[in-house]
């Protein structure tokens, strides 16, 4: 389906591309790709600001901005210039190198780990074989970041809000990782792109082949998706920056443009996940039905990465924060166990596709599906009876 | 110098700059990143070997840096719990006040 | 050998002359991180793409944090009133000097390195996993089975002891 | 596997479970506090039940075999300890000796146990006494069944144990604990020749099984053996083993002469001396004699003739004389008691010596329940007289204790050897008539009829004393209180009037005397149902003819004649007309003063035995003490000066020859652990260093070692 329209970014990147000398090519090429995926993402990043404040106010019953522009349109324009614009203050006692490479520590690594995501179909700046990996190696210097960041301020509150990030991230590695790897077990690649390819065709000849569409894929869905949200220090899992505890946590002593990097990073690291949890479960740029194959690919990646969004506004506005001790007892004696069992799952369904019996295919099914939902509801029956909800005490304010 | 033998001696520079560290600082944390310096300088070895000997399409060099990185991960682990219960014993993590073994 | 490779591996080796040097643990710690950084571009730049991401992912993301926690659970970050070296620092570094000085004078003088250079190898993941869970799946095993043990061994020995009453 | 063992698997192969039952109650009595009365009842009478209800199986299982052919002995044996070939087996065996000692022990023990509970009810160490008891049956029935001698004289022991702690069981009473002492030591000296015995026994025959399918030490083969082997002064080694193994029987059933300590057991509350002197400790000595039987007679010129049963039936004989004369001239009620039993001990020694294991056993057990009535019956009149011992101070109580009365002259009748109704009276008829029958002497014949003349007259004089005239003890209320509390705790309101003891006590009285009358028909000459089972032969039919065969009519003439003299001779002297006072003079005494003192002094056996073995072990010791002080001491200190002298000189080359080179090399190596350990500085970076260092080393001299 290599349309006109489909491929037209690739089919322009190519012929700026052969305008150039032979021995610059490739970095042209590179640079091109960069320049690409920063611009896009960082006006998707604002215009998540806006559909962010636009779509709380709604479930705040409140109208949201709307006075820069038609309906507060141009309130992220507004807003950069006033950060841009601000005075960025730097605490006396501070450490003032680490203080300033925090944010670009925060913000490159994300960057980085788009290389790897295919936007589209042919739309991926690098594809490595270990592509999954570099992601999460990409990922994991984010936390790096954020102690930097929370240390440099050398402000309590900073420090604290840094530790609690890194326990929180670090433990939620785990499961997203190990969700993650029940899709390359069963594609037998780490590579994005080909993830993406085996996810292609259709069931029954019209009803894509996508991951979430079975039951380990479902379950490894919700269980990435959740870990996500946390690795991304969303709401519900915001307690690092808790405003109300620790007042933004290690992004206390930040301001002006150093905190919009900041803010920078923490969305295109959201987005990034969003996107790597559309690779490996929703087909990636795939249409979800074959009568929408018309649609060119880029738009039914960046769709459903909008849908990821507002998926994730709508959890923020209704869901309460977590406590510490919630988030990690949930982390280890929830997810773990759930995504250790998905593995097995995602295991015994690669074994059953040989199965050529009568209804061997409902059978697979029913095991599998009873596999995910079994442990759930013990599991959450179990957590749920013993809810620990005596005095607390917090590691690291001791 | 061939590019086996200028990795080799980077490797080698490297593990000199750890054995340093090693040696002379005083903080017992430290030590142990000095460490993890020479291991990753013993770790490039088998990647330099891998990537410049005589049979790169065999993966032992690389699966043994892979093995290598996995071992120094639950060394530092190890390592570090038991600085941490040194320090809460003794309340420091300077070498030179950890002589109880002294002769 | 290309200047990437130079540029890489001079970062390496600024990463780590700084994290042996800084006064204040945690720019030490920091340091050891670009080193790292530092090796595994070196890794991606000699083709083991596979151990360059595992090096950050492990080294980076895992080994750097859990030293800098330590640092911080060990309460002397910043040794401003002590000497900052060990006594018999000289002897030390001599040592060292003298250390790496013949190692590379070994390696230099060594027949090895003067064979041929092969061509830049393709490195498969897929092969490397099938060589994990193939010939190597008691190694495997045996590292999974050793981070198991050091992870509950660590806990226990980090674990606080309960205060006697 | 022949068929019969096949078929005795039940029973025999559970034998074991007989003594077990009472040793389980003992060990749970052991454990139980003392206020626990009415568990250790239930356990000790049940336990004893459940044993009774067992040996009635196994009794009725032994009637069930064919006499014709098969195995007499159904045994069951284990091995214990192996060492290397040899092996120490342990085992039962059931034949129709043990079937009928377990019935009598069982059912004997099971009564007295009932008769305790109303005997002992008021006495605080109650339940102490009741897991006693226990253990006591259990180590009795362990003798019965024993088919080892090793078993059996570990069971024996185990008897003499509970002995011991039965006759102190009032320890706290001097003469109690002294008593119980004199029992344990003087059984011991037997015991001694009975582990002598038994150790020759083994290194002669290798085994100490009983019956083994052949290979046991009483089988024809062992026996061969034994009687074939000589030994010093031209003993056979059957007849040295069989005399060592009846000096334990001497020491048990207390035999002449060690029968000192019986007498004095009755220090020992009185079902104790039931069960001890009527029943069965004493027993076990017969027995013991009875089941070595053919050992015994190995080797003898003719069958049921040999040296070990001439020395048998001797030794019995004089006992039963011995005893029955002193009986004859005491006043305690046990005491006269404990003195009959010793004679009619003596009486079944003659029975096995000349008549065989039929005549014997026959005479022990009709003995075990009349001498058992005999002893519960004087409990309860001591019961009834409040604790009051010396018939002297009796008198009358057949109008205050009916049952206790008609109960005691049953068994007085039965010991006398009132003829054909009386179960005594057939039993030793049967060892006088085998006595008269023996070829070796005439004499032991002459000198059962004596005793037996002896016995009639002082049981008779006793039933007078204690049954007829007038109450001779209420005179003595205020004294009595001063005299140690026998058996403290009864609480009864003492109106100074005997009383008739409990239903739980003379309910056991009458059972004992029925027993007592009806016994000895199974063992009339008329119809031997007792004798064939023992001998293993077929039933005789009812025959009354052979009651005046072979010269049995003058036998038994005679003995009918000598209890009839014996009964005369004591109702003219002392029941025609009753003493009048506790403090009148006996009728013998005032007769023949001297002759009466020495039998009341037993003898002077005591004060002999005072002055000789006691004295002369003093003097022995003395001596010993003396050589001891002035020759071995002399001896020994000039080999320790002498010894001290070499230790001295030892003392200077060590100190200055050996010390002095030790020191110097342990300076030395002082020196270079200090010195070496200062390399151990306790800094890392030190070692880290050295290492470092050596590598350096190490690598410079491969590089240029490899160059050149």
């Amino acid at each position: 389906m290599t349309t006109g329209l489909d491929q037209i970014f690739v089919a322009l990147k190519h012929w700026v591309v052969s305008l150039c000398p032979t021995g610059w090519q490739s970095i042209v090429s590179m640079v091109i790709s960069a320049g690409a995926i920063l611009g896009v993402f960082a006006s998707l990043f604002g215009l998540t600001t806006l559909l962010e404040r636009k779509g709380l106010g709604r479930i705040q019953n409140r109208p949201g901005p709307n006075r820069v522009g038609p309906f507060g349109l141009l309130q992220p324009l507004a807003d950069g210039l006033k950060m841009l614009t601000k005075e960025d203050i730097v605490p006396r006692s501070a450490d003032q190198l680490i203080h300033f490479l925090a944010p670009v520590t925060m913000v490159v690594p994300v960057v980085l780990a788009y290389a790897v995501l295919p936007l589209g179909r042919n739309m991926e700046a690098v594809d490595f074989d270990a592509g999954l990996l570099f992601f999460f190696a990409a990922g994991a210097a984010t936390e790096m970041a954020v102690f930097m960041a929370g240390w440099s301020s050398r402000n309590k509150y900073a420090l604290l809000g840094a530790m609690r990030a890194i326990a929180q991230m670090v433990s939620y590695e785990v499961p997203m990782i190990l969700s993650s790897i029940t899709v390359v077990m069963f594609v037998g690649s780490m590579s994005l792109v080909q993830i993406v390819e085996s996810q292609s065709g259709y069931h029954w000849g019209w009803l894509a082949r996508w991951h979430a569409f079975t039951p380990w894929g479902f379950a490894g869905l919700v269980l990435f998706v959740v870990s996500a949200t946390a690795e991304a220090n969303r709401s519900p899992f915001d307690i690092p920056e808790g405003e109300s505890e620790i007042i933004a946590g290690h992004l206390i002593e930040y301001s002006g443009f150093k905190y919009a990097l900041f803010f920078l990073g923490e969305y295109l690291g959201l987005f990034s996940l969003s996107a790597l949890g559309i690779t490996l479960f929703l087909g990636g740029w795939h249409a979800p039905v074959v009568w929408l194959e018309w649609v060119p690919s880029y738009a039914w990646f960046f769709g459903k990465l909008l849908g990821f969004i507002a998926f994730f506004i709508w959890v923020r506005g209704t869901l309460p924060r977590l406590r510490t001790d919630q988030l990690m007892n949930f982390a280890w004696k929830f997810m773990l166990p759930l995504v250790l069992i998905n593995l097995g799952t995602a295991a015994l369904w690669w074994y059953t596709g040989s199965w050529v019996f009568m209804g061997a295919a409902v059978w697979r099914w029913l095991i599998c599906a009873a596999m995910v939902v079994v442990p759930y509801a013990v599991l959450g029956r179990v957590m749920f009876e013993r809810r620990h909800l005596g005095p607390r005490t917090y590691r690291y304010a001791s | 110098m061939s590019p086996l033998a200028q990795c080799l001696s980077f490797s080698c520079l490297l593990f000199g700059v750890g054995l340093a560290g090693a040696l002379t600082r005083r903080n017992a944390i430290l030590v142990l990143v000095g460490i993890e310096l020479m291991l990753n300088a013993a770790n490039l070895n088998f990647i330099a070997f891998w990537r410049f000997g005589p049979h790169p399409e065999q993966l032992t060099g690389i699966l043994f840096a892979i093995f290598s990185i996995g071992i120094a991960a639950a060394e530092t682990a190890v390592g570090l719990a038991l600085i941490i219960t040194i320090y809460r014993h003794r309340g420091s993590t300077n070498l030179d006040d950890l002589t109880s073994l002294k002769g | 050998m290309g200047t990437a490779f130079c540029i890489a591996a001079l970062l390496t080796l600024l990463g780590g002359v700084g994290s042996m040097c800084f006064r204040n643990l945690v720019h030490c710690a920091f340091a050891l991180a670009v080193s790292f950084v530092g090796l595994a571009a070196c890794y991606l730049l000699l083709g083991a793409e596979f151990v360059g991401f595992a090096q950050v992912l492990v080294y980076v993301g895992a080994v750097a944090i859990l030293i800098v926690i330590a640092m911080l659970l060990t309460r002397n970050i910043e040794s401003k009133h002590e000497p900052l070296v060990a006594g018999g620092w000289v002897m030390g570094v001599c040592v060292a000097v003298l250390a790496s000085g013949s190692l590379i004078l070994c390696v230099v003088n060594s027949s090895v390195v003067q064979g041929p250079v092969s061509a830049r190898p393709t490195m498969s993941t897929r092969a490397l996993g099938e060589q994990l869970m193939g010939d190597y799946v008691m190694a495997l095993e045996g590292i999974g089975l050793l981070l198991t043990a050091s992870l509950i061994g660590a806990v226990v020995i980090a674990l606080r002891e309960k205060e006697e009453r | 596997m022949d068929p019969s063992h096949a078929a005795n698997a039940a029973i025999v192969t559970h034998l074991w479970v007989i003594p077990a039952f009472p040793l389980l109650a003992a060990g749970i009595i052991a454990v139980t506090r003392q206020s626990g009365r009415k568990l250790a009842t239930v356990c000790a009478v049940g336990s004893m039940v459940l044993a009774l209800i067992l040996s009635l199986v196994a009794f009725g299982w032994v009637l069930g075999r064919d006499r014709g052919g098969g195995e007499l002995h159904a045994v069951q044996n284990i091995p214990w300890l192996q060492m290397g070939s040899q092996s120490l087996d342990l085992g039962w065996v059931l034949d129709p000796l043990t079937a009928v000692m377990l019935v009598m022990v069982s059912f004997v023990g099971l009564l007295i146990f009932i008769y305790s509970i109303g005997y002992m009810a008021h006495d605080p160490n109650y339940t102490r006494f009741f897991g006693f008891l226990a253990l006591f049956a259990a180590a009795m029935l362990g003798v019965v069944i024993a088919n080892s001698l090793l078993f059996l004289f570990i069971c024996w022991e185990l008897v003499g144990l509970a002995s011991y702690l039965l006759i102190g069981f009032w320890f706290e009473k001097p003469s109690a604990a002294a008593a119980a002492k004199k029992a344990f030591i003087t059984t011991r000296i037997g015991d001694m020749g009975l582990f002598l015995g038994m150790l020759w026994l083994y290194s002669s025959s290798g085994t100490l099984l009983f019956y083994d399918h052949g290979q046991g030490c009483l089988e024809v083969g062992a026996l061969a053996k034994l009687a074939g082997q000589t030994t010093l002064v031209g003993m056979a080694v059957s007849t040295g083993v069989s005399l060592l193994i009846f000096c334990g029987a001497i020491g048990k059933s207390g035999q002449v002469p060690l029968h000192v300590w019986l007498p004095d057991a009755m220090e020992g509350p009185t079902p104790v001396s039931a069960l001890i002197h009527a029943a069965t400790m004493v027993a076990a000595g017969v027995f013991l004699v009875a089941r070595v039987y053919p050992l015994m007679a190995a080797g003898g010129p003719a069958p049921g003739v040999s040296t070990a049963l001439t020395v048998v039936a001797w030794v019995g004989v004089i006992t039963a004389v011995f005893a029955a004369c002193i009986a004859v001239a005491q006043t305690d009620i046990k005491r006269i008691l404990a003195y009959s039993t010793v004679s009619q001990l003596g009486f079944m020694m003659l029975g096995l010596g000349v008549g065989g294991v039929a005549v014997g056993m026959f005479h022990l057990i009709t003995h075990a329940f009349f001498k058992a009535l005999l002893f519960m019956g004087a409990g309860s009149v001591i019961h009834g007289v409040h604790e009051e011992q010396d018939i002297r101070r009796m008198g009358g109580l057949r109008r205050f204790m009916p049952v206790t009365f008609l109960t005691y002259a049953v068994g007085m009748m039965a010991l006398a050897g009132v003829p054909v109704f009386f179960a005594g009276f057939w039993s030793k008829d049967g060892i006088l008539h085998a006595a008269h029958g023996w070829q070796v002497s005439p004499w032991p014949f002459w000198g059962g009829l004596f005793g037996a003349l002896l016995t009639a007259f002082y049981m008779t004089r006793q039933v007078a004393y204690v049954f007829f005239g007038e109450y001779r003890g209420a005179t003595r209320r205020a004294s009595s209180a001063t005299a140690p509390a026998v058996s403290d705790g009864h609480h009864e309101p003492h109106d100074g009037t005997p009383h008739e003891s409990p239903a739980v006590m003379t309910g056991p009285l009458a059972i004992l005397a029925f027993f007592a009358i009806g016994l000895g028909f199974i063992g009339t000459p008329a119809w031997p149902w007792f004798q064939s089972l023992l001998s293993w032969r077929p039933v005789d039919h009812l025959e009354l003819g052979r009651l005046f065969e072979e010269g049995g009519a003058e036998t038994m003439a005679l003995s009918i004649l000598v209890v009839a003299v014996g009964i005369g001779a004591g109702w003219w002297l002392y029941g025609r007309r009753p003493a009048s006072s506790a403090t009148e003079l006996d009728v013998l005494e005032r007769h023949q003063p001297a002759v009466f003192r020495v039998l009341r002094e037993k003898f002077y056996v005591d004060e002999f035995y005072e002055a000789t073995f006691i004295r002369l072990n003093d003097r022995w010791a003395w001596f010993c003490v003396t050589l001891d002080n002035w020759v071995w001491g002399g001896l020994v200190l000039v080999i320790s000066y002498l010894v001290l002298g070499v230790s001295w000189l030892d003392r200077l080359f060590d100190e200055y020859v050996v010390n002095g080179g030790f020191d110097q090399g342990c300076r030395g190596i002082m020196r270079g652990g200090t010195s070496s350990s200062k390399l151990q500085d306790g800094n890392t970076q030190t070692y880290l260093r050295t290492i470092g260092v050596a590598l350096t080393a190490l690598l410079l001299l491969l590089t240029w070692g490899c160059h050149q």
